[in-house]
């Protein structure tokens, strides 16, 4: 098979989206042909697929990796119903160790607990990084040379975000902060460049 | 450290779940005079990730403001649900009274009248560190609680993945001419540390041709001599032809034969009759 | 959302069947739902499914643990382009045997051993027979009658050749050899690798 119309290569990009286990970069989606039918081609096509997918149970989405299908939240309801095991809920202790990594990263373990005001068990750590959202991209040169811990791309990919920067914005606290005269609460002064992240 | 929340077997969904229910709503049904029953006490302080966490509590329970935290009856509140904690035998987390003793410390200079420097308008306050931990930890908290309200991969949607059908198509080894010239050269060379090989392009046409002829003679009959040359092939083609069925008579590969003078020529594959 | 028309169902079941990682039974099916559709109403469910993709890179099929769906064998061609992961290779032993049948056809196994100086596995040129590069041509008349091999057309066909004599020149070899010493034949022959790709 030799495709030759647009509609042909747009089965193509929909087959190998549908069967890649990895979102699929324009870059990769280009290799699918022959001759390279370039990135302003491909976009195109993946635009028409998103229209043709926007009345069904999955969509096309772009994610911080390139671009997956996944099924639509409102059908998850469904799925459920065939889940031999409920997916995991997370702790507190688990949610703000990850809302402090991904907002302060790259950070140590000491950061984390200085943050937190309580010592982090390593059972919290262990399991982000076996759901694979939080990885050790190098370690800090102090005495012991802690480890630093930083988000991954697998993170943004599941919570379906292209980029840090689309974490949910900390505006409600930049208000509080507003408020708060610098001289007196000098290291707030740090705090907004954090944000930026 | 010694840490009774962290220390528990972390992430068992009932656990999470206890927690998750009484965080919260259930919170604000505490009895005003703080009498907890000891049972309640141990899930009410589970409940709190921490200290900074349970002053955030009692802070925004009694609408205080953050950053005008009047230190004296936070301090006393704080120190009761510590003292409740060790009045129950709970193993008490080092953070908790580490925290205490930092209250107790803020609370005292806050007696003193300020240090006065000079120089710029240092009115450094005793509380400042302190709120600007309050303020930082409530920032991750509420970020880890709208994290949780992002749409999860597993949750809240499924990765989209089909079955590829590869097992149908084997991928075979591809293999270029240049590889075989290497594979050839390879040969060579370690031929050539015993003998010196002539082989010229013009024998390979004739092996070509005898490869061609003994593929013609498959069959195991006799096939008439005048077939196994195919005119259109030039007077270059005919000779190499004529050259492979006389190399192929000298391996002894195939048998011509012939009745009589100028009677048709026939030939076989040497043997052909003990395979058939 | 509640399915309320047989388009609806249609779109849950298909959401179910491209997210699963396995295949999914009728029976899985019919879980989808608050009330049971009954057996009969996914099956048709299926074949109209069926009837949307007939068109497209995929396609619902029925294997023997239930329904899937999969990638039309037709789109591999593509889909491997996306590998990263190199072709399979033959093994030097293959290469050789190949090289020596096409430049010394016909030749015996036996042949094959004399030049190369190790004795040839029964792999090596069944490997070479089932790809239909090899056959037997006819059987020397010596002691044993062994079997004469000789390249075929599909081995011309499929190395982009129109003639025995289109392989690489020997007498080039030859000269080549004359010239190069081993180091460099070793670089020669671990370099072309990468070009071909």
């Amino acid at each position: 098979m030799q495709p030759t119309t647009p509609e042909d290569c747009k089965r193509v990009v929909e087959a190998a989206l549908l069967a890649a286990s990895e979102p699929l970069t324009v870059g990769d989606l280009r290799q699918l042909f022959d001759a390279d039918p370039g990135a302003d081609f491909i976009r195109r096509v993946l635009e028409d697929l998103r229209a043709d997918w926007s009345d069904r149970g999955a969509e096309l989405v772009q994610v911080a990796s390139g671009w997956r299908f996944q099924t639509r939240p409102e059908y998850q309801i469904f799925l459920d119903r065939l889940k031999q095991e409920k997916p995991p809920r997370y702790s507190r202790a688990v949610l703000e160790t990850l809302a402090i990594i991904a907002y302060r990263q790259p950070v140590t373990r000491g950061d984390i607990e200085d943050i937190r005001g309580v010592a982090v068990s390593p059972n919290v750590l262990k399991t982000l990084e076996s759901r694979g959202w939080i990885d050790v991209v190098g370690h800090r040169d102090t005495p012991g040379r802690p480890a630093l811990f930083a988000t991954t791309r697998r993170f943004l990919d599941d919570l379906g975000l292209r980029s840090l920067t689309e974490l949910p914005a900390l505006t409600e606290i930049e208000r509080i902060m507003d408020l708060v005269d610098t001289k007196e609460i000098e290291a707030a002064a740090a705090a907004p460049d954090e944000e930026e992240r | 450290m010694n840490l009774p929340l962290e220390r528990l077997p972390a992430e068992t969904v009932t656990q999470i779940e206890a927690v998750a229910r009484l965080y919260g709503e259930p919170l604000l049904e505490m009895p005003k005079d703080l009498y907890i029953p000891p049972d309640a006490l141990e899930v009410f302080l589970e409940a709190f990730e921490g200290p900074l966490d349970l002053l955030l509590y009692l802070i925004r329970k009694a609408n205080l403001n953050v950053l005008d935290i009047p230190m004296a009856a936070l301090t006393a509140q704080y120190l009761v649900y510590v003292e409740a904690m060790r009045s129950h035998n709970l193993e008490l987390a080092a953070d908790y009274l580490l925290m205490a003793a930092t209250l107790l410390e803020i609370k005292s200079r806050m007696l003193l009248p300020r240090p006065q420097r000079e120089g710029a308008g240092d009115d450094s306050d005793p509380r400042a560190e302190l709120v600007r931990r309050l303020l930082d930890y409530e920032q991750m908290k509420l970020a880890g609680a709208r994290l949780e309200l992002l749409p999860r991969a597993e949750r809240d949607y499924e990765r989209v993945s089909i079955f590829v059908a590869e097992k149908v198509v084997e991928r075979l080894p591809e293999v270029s001419l240049h590889d075989l010239q290497l594979a050839w050269l390879k040969i060579m060379k370690k031929a050539r540390l015993t003998q010196h090989h002539q082989v010229r392009r013009d024998e390979l046409s004739v092996r070509e041709h005898m490869s061609a002829i003994l593929r013609k003679l498959g069959g195991g009959v006799f096939v008439v001599f005048d077939t196994l040359f195919e005119p259109a092939r030039g007077p270059a083609g005919l000779v190499v032809s004529f050259l492979a069925v006389l190399e192929l008579v000298k391996e002894r590969l195939v048998e011509v034969a012939q009745n009589e003078p100028f009677a048709p020529i026939y030939v076989k594959l040497a043997n052909a009759a003990d395979d058939a």
